[in-house]
């Protein structure tokens, strides 16, 4: 049973990622419009649109069912699960039973399960191909996710997130190569987990309607929208946690939570500001293509393994 | 709360009629304004226009305008969308997908009609596969009238739309005044001169520069002075520092000695 | 990729002020059409030349008017009317601020009041196109008599024209229906 | 080119190709006239039309043009044809096959079996005038809307008055579409009356899980009644603006296309100021266009950036075309017999200015655009236009030239301020994606030498001429090249200051029949791509995003399951 105090952390971190979601994806939307070359939204701009969407009418399709009914308050909870267990400031899981990586591999699976599900659910066709563009995303990704964790897993000794992040931090890995190319495969498969352009295939503005979204309005829309941004704020805390945890806090003073605080949004915001100009400067993969490169995410998540295997 | 439309309503609407917005959308309307004022969601109907409407829509969502500055966003699905944009005169094909669109967006929302067509029907008012305007099959909240509404009249029409700013345009009617008169222009030219000068200039360089040209060349000949007509009109064309209006000058001059002669 | 950043940095934010600053707009801009009704004469060549039928002008027999109007929703801001407008009553602005949130605040009207014919009495042209031609008639008219005879035609209704002779008009006849008109 | 008729037989372009005609075919040609010393009319046995059509077509280099059907029983007791080859053989020229059809009969042999180039234009004479193409495959409607009464033909005379709107009869699309697929395909049906469609087109495409096998399309979502209208309620004076209104991204090309038909008809001579002007605009036309197709092409693969930093290098085009005729778009600037408006030498120095900035960031940005990643992998390869296919269709400007065929009206039939500007046609040879947006590229910098040589050279003198007469019963052909290609006006006039008869080909009415063959073969998820590089435009490339989702093969969900499901909404699988 964790104690008190990292219960106490653990919902904390939960509430500040899923109120810090939108800032975040706000903070998205100005990189773009800086790449645009035009002004541009202001940074709270995704904190105005929720507020808005909250008062708007929620409107079912008729032939939608329950499962698009439930989505929108099952993926946040789901995501807010993962939240309490991953790694964020600490660089400890502040529940060590929700940190385990294969925990936090299924229920990502689970939120994006759901977010399928509803896609082909809401009767939208559409939506209907976002969704399985999802659920084949999930089946290309996931392989490389595994591996590489797997290969720290390995390395470290355990599953826990927090205890492969000790180890990472400590630089006391059994083979720096494997965790290099571990990290590279992991942050390969992360970038992909984003939905971000060249792999942004569910939700293509342009191709799908926003896919899955498609039939959303009102509070529904909301909540899968900030559902969305703490997922990609997550997957992101997610590979800080296991491959950069350096300046993580090592206990619950409070000066080191502090400290572990800043350090954080230093590292999520330098990645959401590379990932912002990546995805604004490239075409969209063909998705026909999509499991080629994923592939190669295999490829150098086996590699890692075989390093591992050989000790370098 | 849901006003389901149907093709009787859009027959019953007919030429000019207009559907009753019932006083609790009204209200509803009002309160959405408030919502929606720094985040307008917008979607695009295109009902049948001639694509100069729509590509100056994107127009204003590309850097230049960027109506997202004012949190304006073009959505692709209409059940996000807080504002739909209606363009075109409403072609008899486009009518249904134009209804199910409306209905397709959550209540309250906002309905804006763009461009001529969209306002009026436009060049196409009255033609045999055309409805004839947007309010011909569904309420309108704001008009933006052009052919086609220019970027900067586009984010204005959405400022008048999200209720930022006023409407300028105001019903008018003037009166006749007791002994209104139009006064001749140019009376101490004589009229045969002035038409010949007027026409020559547009022939030139057409109603609007050639307008002004002759206008400007009128008043000179005009002026009273003991210098000969023919010495002013030259030293008139020759101070002319732009090529081709010294050359529409002097043909104008050509035109006087002509007729003089 | 590096050659976008490039463009980018170069370029920095491209947007415009407007609303809150005046956008500059072409020196002969084809914006709204302003019509200066003092300097109309309803002579109607703008409403025939209008090719989306922006412009109306109805007839009122029986109120003795003329009604000008134009539908700025209708408009396709062509400057047409400018271009056929003999007394330059119409020209196109710059202004393009034109969004109403009521339909009827799109429309502008002017009356003008019609001429009653010199020898039937009964009103069918409009009073100041009546008076201009007469105005450019007194000036160009080679004599006092035949600018008299020309007045007379002009304020005569084709009807008219048509039942009388020319000869008669400029005769007695003329002179007594002006008598009994007033 | 605008002498009156009578001009001796040495001085007239074509002449060579109809004695050649005559010597082939002895009895076909009834009459022969000529509009302009480059254009010809041929009256031909009705039986003999095929025959002619297909000789002209495919023995003396013709490209079909246009047809345009005309009900002429006030004038002569029959309905007539009249189809228009461009000949871009060793005389480049105009001729036009005309045959009257009996009013009795209603019938004529269809020319499509073997000028396939015909087949839209037969459907449109059938919908419009009644007129049954014996012999046509294609019996399916082409303009009218599904719930139009049959049997009313709206451009017959005596049909119906230009605002009877008949009442709608139902909801729904009945329209068959066609699919030459063999074996098992799933069919993809989505179009207007979806819900998230905005869209006026509908779209099928035959898909073999991410294959295309097929492809069919309804359009003429947005058809108004514009020739009606043109030969009704307006002047023909006033059509110049109606015109205008055809297409919002290249509506000036029309403009030019109707008066020069009508300029060419009435044997009008129109100073040579006001053709150097039109031609800067059309120029001017054509650099906004382009860049919007650039723009549209980085869309459609997700590359916004891009999009978005051609529209603001475009802004300058638009500034151009305001300062030039005080509007963005609609230029409103023509007038039977010239333009409205002139280029003073404070115009002339701000164009020359804007070419010059345009000139320096188009180049960086068409550099930055071919360096993006994933881009070439995109276009190469993609949506390959046969030069074969092409050659049976008749095909029209970028995307014609995409694939390797020399056609430019500029060049080939010089019309307005063309004549004496030294121009290359820019040809592609790999017929894909990537050709057709390259051809544009070039063109694009063509078009800002082509505005400097003309402002350089542009004659003085007048820019409108008022000095003709209006004569009923006069027809010729207009014709332009527009960014899309070739727009092709044919106009008669009529007997009260009206048009008796406007037909107006648009380029994109040109482009559509091959659209089918450039998309079979590809995946799903490039056909918006593939309908942008022919540039439609806009409203008619983005209902092609609607075909675009239909890609996804799912791997959980079976997908031809899928596919109903998404068809009929009903029974999901996952229940």
């Amino acid at each position: 049973m964790p104690s008190l105090s990292h219960f106490a952390l653990a919902v904390v971190q939960a509430v500040l990622l899923l109120a810090a979601a939108p800032l975040l994806s706000g903070f998205m939307r100005v990189v773009r419009a800086k790449m645009h070359t035009r002004r541009g939204p202001g940074v709270l701009q995704d904190y105005r649109d929720l507020i808005k969407l909250m008062k708007r009418q929620d409107v079912h399709p008729p032939a939608s069912g329950f499962v698009f009914r439930l989505m929108p308050v099952i993926m946040p909870a789901t995501l807010l699960v993962v939240a309490m267990g991953t790694p964020v400031i600490t660089r400890f899981a502040p529940i060590d039973a929700l940190g385990d990586l294969i925990t936090t591999i299924y229920l990502f699976a689970l939120a994006r399960f759901f977010f399928a599900l509803s896609g082909i659910d809401s009767g939208s066709s559409f939506a209907g191909i976002g969704a399985s563009r999802e659920l084949t995303l999930g089946v290309l990704v996931e392989p490389v996710m595994m591996l590489s964790l797997f290969v720290a897993a390995l390395l470290a000794g355990s599953t826990n997130l927090g205890t492969i992040g000790a180890a990472v931090a400590s630089l006391s890995m059994h083979s720096a190569a494997a965790t290099l190319m571990a990290a590279a495969a992991f942050g390969f498969a992360v970038y992909i987990e984003l939905g971000k352009l060249p792999y942004d295939m569910a939700e293509a503005e342009q191709e799908l309607q926003e896919g899955p979204l498609t039939e959303y309005s009102g509070p529904s829309l909301a909540m899968v929208k900030v559902s969305l941004s703490l997922k990609q704020l997550l997957v992101v805390a997610w590979f800080v946690a296991v491959f950069l945890p350096f300046g993580n806090a090592t206990s619950m003073a409070p000066l080191d939570l502090a400290a572990g605080l800043v350090v954080f949004v230093l590292k999520v915001l330098a990645i959401f500001a590379v990932v912002g100009i990546v995805e604004n400067s490239v075409a969209r993969t063909r998705f026909r293509l999509t499991p080629r490169h994923s592939w190669l995410g295999v490829g150098i998540a086996s590699l890692a393994f075989v390093f591992y295997l050989a000790g370098l | 709360m849901t006003r389901h439309i149907t093709e009787t309503d859009v027959r019953a609407a007919g030429p000019f009629a207009k559907i009753d917005t019932p006083a609790d959308v009204v209200r509803m309307k009002s309160a959405l304004l408030k919502d929606i004022r720094r985040s307008a969601y917008v979607y695009r109907v295109d009902c049948g226009g001639c694509n100069a409407c729509e590509i100056e829509i994107f127009a204003s969502i590309t850097p230049v305008f960027d109506a997202e500055r004012f949190g304006i966003k073009v959505v692709a699905s209409p059940r996000h969308a807080d504002i739909l944009l209606f363009t075109g005169a409403v072609t008899r094909s486009m009518r249904m997908p134009a209804l199910r669109a409306y209905e397709a967006a959550p209540d309250p929302k906002i309905v804006v009609s763009y461009g001529a067509c969209g306002v009026s029907g436009g060049i196409f008012h009255d033609l045999y596969c055309v409805w004839g305007g947007t309010d011909k099959i569904l309420p309108v909240d704001v008009y933006i009238p052009g052919c086609p509404p220019t970027p900067a009249a586009t984010v204005y029409g959405f400022a008048v739309a999200l209720g930022l700013l006023g409407q300028k345009l105001k019903a008018e009617t003037h009166v006749q005044a007791e002994g209104e008169r139009v006064a001749v222009a140019h009376p101490s030219i004589p009229y045969n001169l002035r038409v010949l000068v007027e026409r020559e200039a547009r022939r030139m360089a057409g109603y609007r520069q050639g307008g002004d040209i002759a206008e400007k060349f009128l008043v000179m000949l005009e002026q009273p002075g003991l210098v000969p007509l023919t010495d002013r009109m030259s030293t008139f064309a020759a101070a002319e520092t732009d090529p081709r209006v010294a050359e529409i000058l002097a043909r104008l001059g050509d035109v006087v000695t002509e007729a003089i002669a | 990729m590096f050659k976008l950043l490039k463009e980018v940095l170069r370029t920095g934010e491209a947007t415009v002020k407007y609303p809150f600053a005046p956008v500059e707009v072409a020196k002969d801009f084809r914006g709204k059409p302003e019509h200066q009704a003092a300097n109309c004469i309803a002579c109607a060549a703008c409403t025939v030349a209008c090719p989306a039928n922006a412009l109306g002008m109805e007839t009122d027999a029986g109120a003795g008017t003329r009604t000008w109007s134009i539908n700025y929703g209708r408009c396709v801001f062509c400057g047409r009317c400018e271009e056929v407008c003999p007394t330059d009553a119409i020209r196109l602005t710059p202004d393009f601020e034109l969004a109403v949130a009521v339909k009827a605040d799109l429309v502008r009207t002017a009356v003008f009041r019609l001429a009653p014919c010199v020898a039937c009495g009964k009103p069918f042209a409009p009073e100041k196109e009546v008076a201009y031609v007469t105005a450019l008639i007194e000036a160009t008219a080679p004599s006092e008599a035949d600018a008299e005879r020309r007045r007379q035609l002009v304020a005569t209704c084709p009807a008219c024209k048509r039942a009388h002779d020319l000869g008669q008009i400029a005769g007695s006849r003329v002179v007594r229906a002006m008598e009994t008109s007033r | 080119m605008h002498a009156p008729t009578a001009t001796p037989d040495a001085a007239r372009v074509g002449s060579d190709t109809i004695a050649a005609l005559r010597l082939k075919l002895p009895h076909a040609v009834l009459d022969e006239s000529w509009q302009t010393p480059t254009q010809a009319t041929l009256t031909v046995k009705l039986d003999e039309l095929p025959n002619v059509v297909s000789t002209l077509y495919h023995e003396h280099d013709g490209w079909l043009s246009v047809m345009a059907g005309n009900d002429e029983r006030t004038i002569n007791g029959n309905f007539a044809l009249y189809y228009a080859l461009s000949m871009e053989g060793a005389e480049k020229s105009f001729i036009v096959v005309r045959a009257e059809v009996p009013a009795a009969t209603e019938e004529f042999p269809s020319v499509t079996p073997l000028v396939p180039a015909a087949v839209w234009h037969e459907r449109e004479v059938r919908d419009m005038f009644g007129l049954t193409p014996v012999g046509l495959p294609d019996e399916r409607r082409l303009v009218l809307p599904d719930d139009w009464p049959d049997g009313l033909h709206p451009l017959r005379k005596d049909s119906m008055d230009y605002r009877l709107r008949p009442e709608p009869t139902g909801d729904d699309e009945t329209y068959q579409f066609k699919n030459d697929a063999k074996g098992e395909t799933t069919v993809v049906p989505l179009g207007p009356l979806h819900i998230t469609s905005d869209e006026p087109g509908h779209f099928r495409l035959f898909v073999d899980g991410e294959d295309i096998i097929d492809a069919d399309y309804r359009m003429f979502y947005v058809h108004r009644g514009m020739e009606k209208v043109a030969e009704t309620r307006m002047g023909y004076n006033e059509v110049t603006f109606l015109a205008d209104r055809v297409c919002g991204i290249c509506g000036y090309a029309h403009s030019v296309a109707y008066t020069t038909s009508i300029e060419n008809a009435l044997g009008i001579a129109v100073p040579a100021r006001a053709q150097a002007i039109r031609s800067v605009l059309l120029e001017t036309e054509r650099l906004h266009s382009h860049l919007l197709n650039l723009g549209l092409a980085c869309h459609f693969v997700g590359f916004d950036t891009g999009f978005m930093q051609f529209f603001r290098v475009r802004e300058k085009t638009m500034t151009l075309a305001e300062m030039l005729t005080g509007s963005r778009k609609t230029y409103a600037l023509n007038l039977i017999g010239g333009v409205r408006r002139d280029i003073l030498g404070e115009q002339h120095v701000a164009t020359l200015r804007l070419i010059g900035e345009l000139r320096e960031e188009v180049t960086r940005l068409v550099e930055m655009l071919l360096a993006t990643p994933n881009l070439e992998g995109r276009v190469k390869g993609v949506g390959i236009l046969d030069p074969g296919i092409a050659r049976e269709y008749s095909p029209v400007g970028p995307t014609v030239r995409g694939s390797g065929h020399r056609r430019d009206t500029r060049v080939d039939h010089a019309f307005a301020g063309y004549g004496g500007v030294a121009m290359p046609v820019n040809v592609g040879d790999g017929c894909d994606v990537l050709s057709r947006t390259l051809v544009r590229v070039s063109e694009f910098f063509d078009s800002l030498s082509i505005i400097e040589q003309i402002l350089a050279d542009a004659p003085g003198g007048p820019v409108l001429t008022e000095d003709f007469t209006y004569k009923p019963h006069k027809f010729a052909l207009g014709f332009t090249e527009a960014p899309r290609g070739e727009d092709i006006h044919w106009s008669m006039t009529g007997d009260n200051q009206k048009l008796f008869r406007w037909r107006c080909r648009a380029s994109t009415y040109a482009n559509w029949p091959v659209l089918r063959y450039m998309l079979r073969g590809n995946t799903v998820s490039d056909a918006p791509l593939i309908v942008a590089s022919i540039d439609p435009c806009y409203s008619c490339t983005d209902r092609v995003t609607v075909v675009d989702v239909n890609k996804a093969s799912s791997v959980t969900v079976p997908y031809k399951e899928m596919e109903r499901y998404c068809r009929e909404r009903t029974n999901s699988p996952l229940k």
